[in-house]
């Protein structure tokens, strides 16, 4: 096996530059994705027979909640790659992803609860799924909060990729709590492996949003982490090189 | 004068500077809110009864945890020494250093109280009782909890003590402030306690500081 | 008339009596240096002059109360989180100096510009140490009391705390520090050794 | 061995000198605790639901209030650097740090559980899962904490991020534990929330003194 | 083959590089005296070296990982709430040291019999230092990189202090240590300015 793209993506500059080209496909692909996914599922798609039109909130309810899991997992896995290998590129990704999915988790949050008014008569009930979605989000306060907190970026970044790692036990209770608990919140039916449970018509806005706001979060995190790399790096020779080819003040310091 | 500003600025300045410290007795309320919640079973119906309770006792510890620091780090970095030496008027300055801490900590716990009220099942109605019940109570707890904080300062472990002792002082103010609410809720009175809850605020606003400063002075020895 | 006198002052630790009917005169344009082995009491007679610390008999006192001595102990008074900059802020608010000699002081003891805006946790111990000293400064006081003002300084800052102090002596004011080194070049001492 | 033996003789050494300091944890659970019932309507029968809610987070809340001590005096007076410099295996360390922040708080608590649990109402049967739970909970409780007071030992004013930190990781255990006594009232199996306990005290045990002591070695830089 | 040698080291504090390709061989029986000017980098180098702060770039090696070495920083290390003896007993086990040996390492120290049950707390800074380098006598360690060691101590203090350093020296120790003072008397060192 051959390792050698793997040692150039991890060093700072390659990534940035890899990045730099990446991102703005990935945000063009989200943005054509996610017109199509709200305009069918906004405007075509026919309203529900039961929620009527509350059922809607779903093309942003069930991305944002399935991203805010997603997002919490890479966080992790880059903490431990930061860890064990000590790879700077990997500090960048974890600190840029979490605020992205701490926003993300507010999101499906703030719309469960809209969702809720009309469906269980309260904007908020104590409810496992409900309860360790907010631990979540004080999860991911919680590695912004320690990062922000040191003054050393790189000692900063290994202690949240710590807090992270050990946070990940929250990402299968959030997930499973529809199963172990019994819930007011519905079980997984569209994100589960198989045949869905819902109409096609409803169903294909749903995942080209899904989609849509996978490629959206790689867009943010890639550009956030690449803000990253050159505020640590911004002593070093090709940050100021990268200053210099793009004609702004040389003096970054 | 020059000199309360100038304590004020410093605890603002500082509180600006560990970037995300204000937020955290806040969101340590929210999260105490949850956690209680999650004791208990989903959905009860009966936890508006215990809201004010929960509340209250989420405003007191929250107020708590930051107390400790209140003049400890002075103590440590020998500021405190210093401002005895500079001969300030140590109670104003006590009094100033109580009020940010209101500011910073107690003052973002009544804004939050609404809408915690509400995600415990407390009514609408209800609501007014609670904010201006904490609205009153959360300096009293900033003043009492900074007098024990200045009783405490040069001991070695004090932190241990402060607690302890704040607890049993502030016990009034959540009975009249958590009191009150549960008035509302019964469709009694709400306004009694909430007198109390003034009175007490103008005892300690009044008497206090006086008696922290003296403990300040003599925590030196 | 002494700037600072103390009068059979008798200083106790736990149950042990540090000094016994102690006499001081400290008068204007005079440096003490005040010797002695670890555990003398040194540190303790310093606190208990600038009013910190009780005396168990006697007293000691201030010529001019109004203007206030100024006193630099071990712990150098430096909010660790603030900058140098933020923490001689403050203290010219409490004083009700001007801040504007503030920049003035810190060139004085020579911090880099660039430490003097950083938190005074990231400074060296030194720097730290220099810092304290600004804020002597940042405001006049006839007596300054000085425990060990050169830990930690270098050659350069030894130096610079001679011009300090010696200036001030010269304005009138009256110095009593302890130190276990011997005072820097120019400046003569009456030492008191204990 | 040797080495794990002293640190452990001085963190009882040092409870043992500041002298009433092993009585604070307790008298704050039981302060807590008394100060929610005031806050509460008298003699309230609903109490009893919600009395294992409010004994898991009093306990809770009980052992936070020493964790921030647990690493920052070490830190402070140096010998936190000492201790790396000596090669001790750090991660023991901890775990022996862990272990006498439970005895001299968590124990304490477990013990007072039972006579609270009557006073709020508890029905004597519905003891047995408290009290376990608590056993079990507690130790989680010192080595999460621990871990995160590790996290956040070196930092400006770590103290006002412990709780907040330490609080999301806990959920989980007080789920189990309040719901197990929960499940003892409503007449279900009261084991099976036990046994999720001691899965997550033994990964607890296990997994996080290797963690905090890579926390603590990152915390000097 | 040195007992302590440093290579290619690099050292950042912040954003500033503070030394860079440094390289630093100490021998057996050397005592090595570090100077500089106050910020300049040597308690950053000496942490660096004791293995409490990673370096940027090169690596310090220690020739008997095993036997380790003594650190002794701007902090004690002491507790202020335990005693002296209490302190030392830590210490003693930490290192599987016998605990005999405190008597004897604080007698060395001179610190007085009644200051050594009393806690940390309550010794004059002076007081504290001796119970510090006290550490260093409980246990032989090839390497000592002692960080301003005189701060505090008082003539005796200094004497002494010598005399410990001598001792090590001539049992094939090495001594790596940082002082704005000139060393005490005796004490012939090799200096490093940095
Ligand atoms: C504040 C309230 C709410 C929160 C925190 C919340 C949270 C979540 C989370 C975290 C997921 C993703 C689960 C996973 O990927 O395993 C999810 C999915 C979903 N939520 Fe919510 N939710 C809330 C309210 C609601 C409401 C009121 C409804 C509508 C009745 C709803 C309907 C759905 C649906 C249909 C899914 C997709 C489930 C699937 O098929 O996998 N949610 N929600
Ligand atoms: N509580 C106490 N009980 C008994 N003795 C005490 C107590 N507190 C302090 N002491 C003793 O009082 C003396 C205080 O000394 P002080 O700090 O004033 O000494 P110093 O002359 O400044 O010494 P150094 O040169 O080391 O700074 C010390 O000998 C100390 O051991
Ligand atoms: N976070 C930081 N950012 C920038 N500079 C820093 C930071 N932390 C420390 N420094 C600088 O690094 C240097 C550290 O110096 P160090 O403490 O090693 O000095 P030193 O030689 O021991 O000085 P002294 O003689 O005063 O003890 C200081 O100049 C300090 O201002
Ligand atoms: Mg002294
Ligand atoms: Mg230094």
């Amino acid at each position: 096996m051959n390792w050698t793209w793997f040692h150039r993506l991890g060093s700072p500059p390659s990534f940035y530059r890899f990045a730099g080209r990446l991102a703005p496909w990935l945000g063009g692909l989200g943005l054509l994705l996610l017109a199509y996914g709200w305009y069918a599922g906004l405007v075509l798609a026919p309203p529900d027979y039961q929620q009527k039109d509350a059922f809607r909130i779903i093309y942003v309810h069930v991305p944002a909640a399935a991203v805010s899991l997603s997002l919490y997992v890479l966080m992790a896995l880059a903490g431990a790659v930061a860890l064990i290998w000590r790879m700077k590129l990997a500090e960048a990704v974890m600190v840029a992803t979490a605020p992205v999915g701490a926003s993300f988790t507010a999101l499906a949050l703030v719309t469960g609860m809209l969702w809720g008014k009309p469906m269980w008569g309260a904007y908020w009930v104590w409810d496992a799924r409900l309860t360790a979605e907010l631990v979540l989000l004080f999860l991911y306060c919680g590695v912004i909060g320690l990062n922000a907190a040191f003054d050393d970026a790189r000692a900063g970044a290994r202690a949240c990729a710590l807090l992270a790692i050990v946070g990940l036990v929250n990402v299968p209770i959030v997930h499973f709590s529809v199963e172990w608990w019994n819930s007011l919140h519905q079980g997984s039916t569209i994100l589960k492996f198989g045949k869905p449970a819902i109409s096609a018509d409803m169903a294909w806005p749903l995942y080209a949003g899904l989609l849509a706001t996978y490629c959206l979060c790689g867009h943010a995190i890639l550009r956030r982490a690449q803000n990253e790399l050159l505020l640590r790096e911004r002593n070093t020779r090709w940050v100021r090189e990268l200053a210099t080819e793009l004609g702004g003040g040389a003096r970054v310091s | 004068m020059k000199a309360l500003a100038a304590i004020f600025a410093r605890e603002l300045r500082l509180a600006a500077r560990a970037k995300a410290e204000w937020l955290m007795p806040p969101l340590f309320f929210v999260i105490v809110v949850t956690v209680f919640s999650f004791g208990t079973r989903p959905n009860d119906p009966q936890l508006a009864a215990f809201a004010p309770a929960v509340l209250w006792v989420g405003a007191l510890l929250a107020a708590l945890l930051s107390l400790e620091r209140l003049y400890r780090t002075d103590q440590e970095d020998g500021t405190l020494e210093q401002l005895l030496v500079s001969r300030t008027a140590l109670s104003f300055a006590v009094f100033v250093k109580g009020l940010a801490h209101w500011l910073l900590s107690g003052l973002p716990i009544v804004l939050l109280a609404a809408p915690l009220g509400l995600m415990l099942g407390l009514a609408p109605p209800h609501l007014g009782p609670l904010v201006l019940g904490l609205a009153l109570g959360t300096p009293c707890l900033s003043f009492i909890g900074g007098f024990v904080a200045a009783l405490t300062v040069g001991l070695p472990r004090g932190g241990a003590l402060l607690p302890v002792l704040v607890l049993p002082l502030i016990v009034p103010v959540v009975i009249f402030g958590a009191g009150s609410v549960r008035a509302a809720q019964q469709g009694l009175d709400a306004g009694a306690p909430l007198y109390f809850l003034a009175a007490i605020l103008t005892l300690t606003l009044t008497l206090l500081p006086w008696l922290a400063a003296a403990a300040l002075r003599n925590a030196f020895e | 008339m002494p700037l600072l006198s103390a009068d059979q002052l008798t200083i106790q630790r736990g149950d042990r009596a540090l000094l016994r009917d102690f006499d001081l005169r400290l008068a204007a344009g005079e440096l003490l240096h005040l010797r002695g082995a670890n555990g003398i009491g040194k540190t303790s007679l310093l606190e208990t002059l600038a009013g910190l610390r009780r005396p168990a008999a006697g007293q000691c006192r201030l010529a001019d109360e109004a203007a206030g001595l100024h006193w630099l102990g071990h712990r150098n008074g430096l909010n660790l989180q603030l900058s140098a900059i933020d923490n001689l802020r403050f203290w010219c608010g409490i004083n009700g100096a001007s801040p504007a000699g503030i920049d003035a002081a810190l060139a004085g003891v020579e911090l880099p510009a660039r430490a003097r805006r950083r938190a005074c946790r990231s400074l060296s111990a030194g720097q730290k140490r220099r810092s304290a000293l600004a804020r002597l400064l940042l405001q006049p006081r006839p007596v300054w009391l000085l425990d060990e003002p050169l830990d930690g300084l270098d050659a350069g800052g030894l130096a610079l705390f001679a011009a300090l102090t010696q200036a001030h002596l010269a304005q009138g004011g009256a110095v009593l520090m302890t130190s276990h080194q011997t005072l820097p070049a120019p400046l003569a001492a009456r030492e008191l050794i204990l």
